[in-house]
């Protein structure tokens, strides 16, 4: 955590092998420094607008794992579009290393929801998609860039397999594999461990941190899971509801490398309190807004927050 | 609710204020003795269940935490009556559910099932969905059913929502409404088989004071399934860890926060050590787990 | 599409403000749909098709294309009170065509719903009258329609025997095979929960098999239909007397084409027009299915 | 299928059965084979009603068809003719030339409607006027335009088969997953790659099943237009030619014999695209 921001890992020697284009940056491999600036985004007819990110500004910083926690539906798979250049913002900018994002590109790489894997290519055939692609990585060199990365994620044995026949937690980390051969200067994970049950989540968690602490690369992980968020992140956003804004930034001190254990730990309890309550109050502010029946208050707020 | 309380069928002891008769719940004590069950697909032989015993006190929320794909499941489906098992027997309030000479046990509504990814019947409205059982046990007339199903949705805090589809509303009213229509058949063990599984966090701590508090209220025996272990000590009085496939009880903790429990209990001291506890012991069988699928796929 | 917007609070967190409904929507749809070249694209589209199929035929009278009657000569007999070639939408005989046609229709899909959707509920519900049933349905299946033209000629004395008998054949087997998929696409959850809540057999068919399977039933009535069309015009065109199928190949053996082009454009907007009518009975009779759709906003 | 969980000592044995007798213990299978011979049997009896108890007892419907016995026999008898098998290819020549020049122009065109929005505002809207009319109704038309019989059946034939590969396809492309290409995107991928690499293969399944139904179809036409026309104007014409020729006959036994094989012909050829599908998609394949 101390040495982060300015030591080159020595654990990044796959990514170093990459590109020449990666080792020019001036911040170093996989680091760098994307700025979000009063960014909003609305969605819908005019008489029906939907403001789903208002002036939203945000640092997310080199080497650092930014975590986005936010209630469901609030806007964080947009913020995900926006960043990785799916998507225009209505105004505001986008920054990469001070350079405006303009379209999709392989410097920010996005791992998706559920699992994106292309169904009908084998998983080595997807980790080596994005390299033939581009013709960055050829011949015998791609081919061991990709095992390496493969064998890195567990998945040896199984790069000739189709994703169907993998396990869910085996997709995410092929999928994982398949970002990273793009050595992509910032990673932007958008609830990539959603749908797994809660205990083959957990291993993926400790193993998504090892990968992490091993080259410290500017890394944005959206999620809804509080727990998760703490576990992973160096710098906890807490997004308002319904339109997204930064609501609060908590900085999580805890030490790395982490283990499962800390989160029994009273300072990881400290945090999840402290999160969970602005998010509690998130939620009840949604429910206020929407609600335009008289019932109960309890309920308009399950609903709200229940799809 | 007292309305709903009094209601005279409650195995012939019903009290008029259930919800402070704390001594004398209403039954549905289950007991489930050395239960194995094997299943027979292509011709391999799988043992799902060995031998697990766990004994559930009338009234108790009884939690079991274990890896996915285990087995867990599979006991509730014993418990329910949807699957035979191969030997052991479990029992109701002392009455043979299922056991030597009766694989399986008859379908009832003295113990209802709430389903892992909701079975409202979307073809019906949630009123329609709730007087479903009493109507079609000839229990009510259909006039009565319906008024009684208002009322209770009202209760849990659906009462505009009746004339609603199941795919109008949100997953986590759907739930509830699915509760309330477990709960009008006044069942002695409700089983819950993940019924928060898709949910995210917030919309899972609401589910959670809803459903904790529906069980003060009515004091059912709650026999819940879950990985979530927070859910389970939260929810709890009992967790049972079980061991990834073959499913048989590894360890029992019993969950000493007192009840009425808030949302405050979570942040607990007491609460923080008994989840240390838990998730030692399920972390290694999650491992377990995990590594078994790895072998089974390869 | 417009039911979404109709109830003000069918969703709440998407419905923030007021929105407009029923005409006013509609019309703010086309104000907004005008506003984009589409719609003048799209009948554009149409315009350059006539366009083309009149200069084929009408305008540079290539060989071949002249002898099929282009889009004016047709406009010019179907409109005309007084028809060179003896059909209009004056004339007596044009109606007795669609008339006979649609009650060949009407008949042969009442015919086959009524025994097909029975039987596939049947047949998705009973493993065994699945197993003796199917073999049986799959032999017959891959023998087309057609090849029955002979046999049905024989069996069925007269006119209107083979054809009815014909189109019923055709839209049975596609409503059988689709109930079947319905019954056995509904999750086994559902069966489970009306168990537990005591339903007997009757109830879960009446409460469970058949809303479930609905959509499938649908699905497969308008296949059905437009199968019934396609074997109701090949039954007319090979043994006919009287219907639109008829019309077509007796327009060409006396050498008249305009009736001809008249008699399929009537057959396309005909059927068309019943496939409309039974996706909206299907609609109608599940609410609960559209509105679930429109609010996952498909 | 490895599923056995890690199972020690304590658990009962395990036992294994072969695939053969596990498939002889499947009572679907004897329930099928006793339902088709329940079938023979009573069909079998009612055509040969009259036979056994005089004319007055001849059973509607099914007392005027020849039993199976004798359609086996005359199956027998033609077996040998070489008339027969050029019916056979006779048909499935049509077949292919109609199913195949649809999918070479279908294919293209659907592919073309899903990725253009334009071109789909355009021609859709006429493809959509000309669906519904019954693939036969064009059967005199297309008599009338194409000098011989033989591009007619073709050209009616194609129409079959177009009309479904295209809604098919169109379908197919617009419903993959917007992820995939986000994902390709992000890659680096250019507009040739997104089609080539995702649009393309994400269309396969459907191409396949609109391959299936399309051939249903064409079968269908082939044996009517070989029905109406008469079954071309040299040699024999076709199984449909084949039917027809042996109801005008009189021989009843030969028009169930032209039934069952061109059932079967249509079966082969379903199967052949299943085949091929799973060859081509072996991410298909595996669940």
């Amino acid at each position: 955590m101390q040495t982060a921001e300015t030591t080159q890992t020595p654990g990044s020697a796959g990514a170093g092998k990459i590109g020449a284009e990666a080792a020019l940056d001036a911040h170093g491999v996989g680091k760098s420094h994307l700025q979000l600036q009063n960014v909003s985004k609305a969605f819908g007819d005019e008489w029906d607008r939907q403001h789903v990110i208002s002036d939203m500004s945000l640092d997310i910083r080199p080497g650092k794992m930014t975590v986005v926690v936010g209630p469901s539906g609030c806007g964080k798979s947009t913020l995900v579009n926006l960043i990785a250049g799916y998507e225009q913002p209505d105004s505001g900018v986008i920054l990469l290393d001070g350079n405006p994002v303009k379209g999709p590109g392989k410097d920010r790489m996005v791992v998706f929801q559920e699992t994106a894997l292309i169904p009908w290519q084998t998983t080595y055939q997807n980790v080596v998609f994005g390299p033939k692609l581009r013709g960055d990585l050829k011949g015998k060199a791609l081919e061991d860039e990709a095992k390496r990365l493969l064998v890195k994620v567990g998945l040896g044995e199984f790069m000739h397999k189709y994703p169907l026949q993998l396990s869910g937690g085996m997709q995410r980390r092929a999928e994982l594999a398949r970002a990273l051969i793009n050595d992509p200067r910032v990673m932007i994970m958008d609830e990539p461990f959603r749908g797994l049950d809660a205990m083959s989540r957990g291993l993926m968690q400790e193993f998504f941190l090892r990968l992490f602490e091993e080259n410290r690369r500017t890394n944005l992980f959206v999620t809804s899971e509080i727990d998760e968020a703490i576990f992973l992140a160096d710098r906890l956003v807490i997004l308002s509801n319904r339109p997204a804004s930064v609501r609060k930034v908590i900085e999580i001190d805890l030490p790395r490398p982490r283990h499962y254990t800390m989160l029994n730990s009273p300072e990881a309890f400290a945090y999840k309190r402290d999160a969970m309550e602005l998010l509690h109050e998130e939620a009840m502010k949604s429910f206020r807004t929407s609600s335009s029946s008289s019932t109960g208050g309890k309920q308009g707020f399950t609903s709200a927050s229940g799809h | 609710m007292n309305e709903f309380m009094s209601k005279t069928k409650v195995n012939g002891t019903a009290a008029p204020h259930a919800q402070i008769n704390n001594g004398a719940p209403m039954g549905g004590a289950l007991s489930i003795k050395h239960v194995s069950k094997i299943y027979d697909p292509e011709g391999v032989n799988v043992c799902a269940v060995d031998d697990c015993s766990m004994e559930i006190a009338a009234g108790e929320v009884c939690m079991i935490v274990g890896p996915s794909g285990c087995g867990k499941t599979t006991l509730l489906n014993a418990i329910a009556g949807f699957h035979s098992i191969t030997s052991g027997e479990i029992t109701l309030d002392g009455d043979l559910l299922c056991g030597p000479g009766k694989p399986k046990a008859a379908q009832g509504a003295d113990r209802m099932v709430v389903f892992q990814n909701g079975a409202l019947f979307p073809w019906k409205t949630l009123v329609e969905n709730v007087a479903y059982g009493p109507i079609v046990q000839r229990r009510m007339s259909k006039p009565e059913a319906l008024e009684k199903s208002y009322q209770m949705l009202a209760e849990a805090g659906l009462g505009d929502f009746g004339d609603k589809y199941p795919g109008e509303v949100s997953s986590g009213m759907a739930r509830r409404a699915e509760i309330v229509r477990a709960l009008i058949n006044e069942p002695k063990v409700l089983l819950l088989d993940e019924p928060y599984r898709a949910m995210d966090a917030l919309t899972k701590s609401i589910m959670h004071e809803s459903l904790l508090e529906t069980y003060d209220r009515t004091k059912v025996t709650i026999f819940f399934i879950t990985h979530d272990l927070e859910e389970a000590i939260f929810l709890g009085d009992k967790v049972h860890v079980v061991t990834t496939r073959p499913c048989s009880l590894k360890k029992t903790i019993d969950v000493t926060i007192p009840r009425p429990r808030t949302y405050e209990s979570l942040s607990s001291e007491n609460f923080r050590h008994l989840m240390a506890e838990v998730n030692e012991a399920v972390h290694e069988e999650a491992v377990k787990a995990f590594q078994a699928g790895e072998r089974e796929l390869a | 599409m417009t039911s979404v917007s109709s109830p003000e609070n069918s969703d709440p967190v998407k419905r923030q403000m007021t929105a407009p409904t029923g005409l006013a929507l509609l019309w703010y749809r086309f104000k907004t749909s005008f506003a984009t070249p589409r719609p003048y694209m799209m009948v554009g589209g149409i315009f350059l098709w006539l366009f083309v199929y009149w200069l084929l035929c009408e305008g540079l009278r290539l060989d071949r294309f002249d002898k099929i009657p282009g889009p004016l000569a047709v406009a010019k007999d179907m409109f005309s009170p007084t028809p060179f070639q003896g059909i209009s939408i004056f004339t007596g005989e044009y109606y007795n065509h669609i008339f006979v046609s649609c009650r060949r229709i009407l008949i042969a899909f009442t015919l086959a719903t009524g025994i097909g959707v029975p039987l596939g509920l049947f047949m998705g519900w009973s493993k065994k009258v699945r197993d003796y049933t199917f073999p049986i349905l799959e032999t017959l299946r891959p023998i087309p329609i057609l090849a029955w033209v002979p046999l049905a000629i024989l069996m069925f004395p007269g006119f209107e025997g083979p054809v009815i008998f014909l189109a019923t054949l055709a839209s049975l087997f596609v409503t059988t095979l689709n109930t079947m998929l319905g019954v056995q696409s509904i999750d086994e959850s559902y069966f489970r929960a009306a168990g537990c809540l005591g339903s007997s057999n009757w109830d879960i068919f009446k409460n469970v098999v058949v809303p479930g399977a609905l959509p499938y039933v649908f699905t497969g009535l308008q296949i059905s239909i437009g199968v019934a069309w396609f074997s109701l015009v090949a039954a007319e065109m090979v043994s006919g007397d009287h219907g639109l199928g008829y019309l077509i190949v007796d327009s060409y053996m006396n050498n008249v084409t305009v009736p001809m082009v008249i008699g399929m454009i009537t057959l396309g907007f005909v059927g068309w027009f019943t496939s409309v009518i039974v996706r909206m009975v299907g609609n109608w009779l599940m609410q609960w299915h559209v509105k679930a759709l429109a609010l996952q906003g498909r | 299928m490895a599923s056995v969980a890690q199972i020690d000592g304590s658990t009962p044995v395990v036992r294994r059965r072969s695939k053969l007798a596990k498939f002889m213990e499947n009572p679907t299978i004897w329930r099928g084979l006793l339902a088709i011979v329940i079938f023979l049997a009573v069909w079998e009896v009612g055509a040969r009603f009259d036979e056994w108890f005089g004319k007055e007892w001849t059973l509607p419907f099914i007392g005027l068809i020849p039993p199976p016995t004798a359609v086996f026999n005359a199956w027998l008898k033609i077996i040998p003719q070489a008339g027969y098998w050029d019916s056979w290819l006779q048909s499935f020549q049509r077949v292919l030339t109609g199913f195949g020049a649809a999918m070479l122009l279908g294919i293209p065109f659907g592919l073309a409607l899903a990725v253009n929005k334009y071109f789909r505002d355009v021609f859709f809207p006429p493809f959509e006027v000309l669906r519904p009319i019954p693939p036969l109704a064009w059967v005199p038309a297309s008599l009338i335009f194409w000098p011989t019989n033989e591009m007619s059946i073709a050209f009616v034939t194609f129409l079959g088969a177009f009309f479904t590969i295209v809604i098919n396809v169109l379908g197919g492309a617009r419903t993959i997953d917007v992820r995939y290409l986000r994902a390709a995107q992000s890659m680096g991928a250019s507009q040739w790659d997104l089609f080539s690499k995702i649009i393309l293969p994400g269309t396969l399944p459907s191409i396949f099943t609109g391959a299936a139904v399309g051939m249903g179809i064409t079968w269908e036409v082939v044996l009517a237009a070989e029905m109406i026309s008469g079954g071309g104007t040299q040699g024999s014409g076709g199984l449909g030619f084949f039917i027809w020729n042996s109801y005008m006959g009189g021989s009843l036994e030969q028009v169930v014999v032209g039934m069952i094989s061109i059932g079967i012909a249509g079966f082969l050829s379903s199967s052949a695209i299943r085949w091929l599908g799973d060859r081509l998609m072996p991410w298909r394949r595996l669940f």
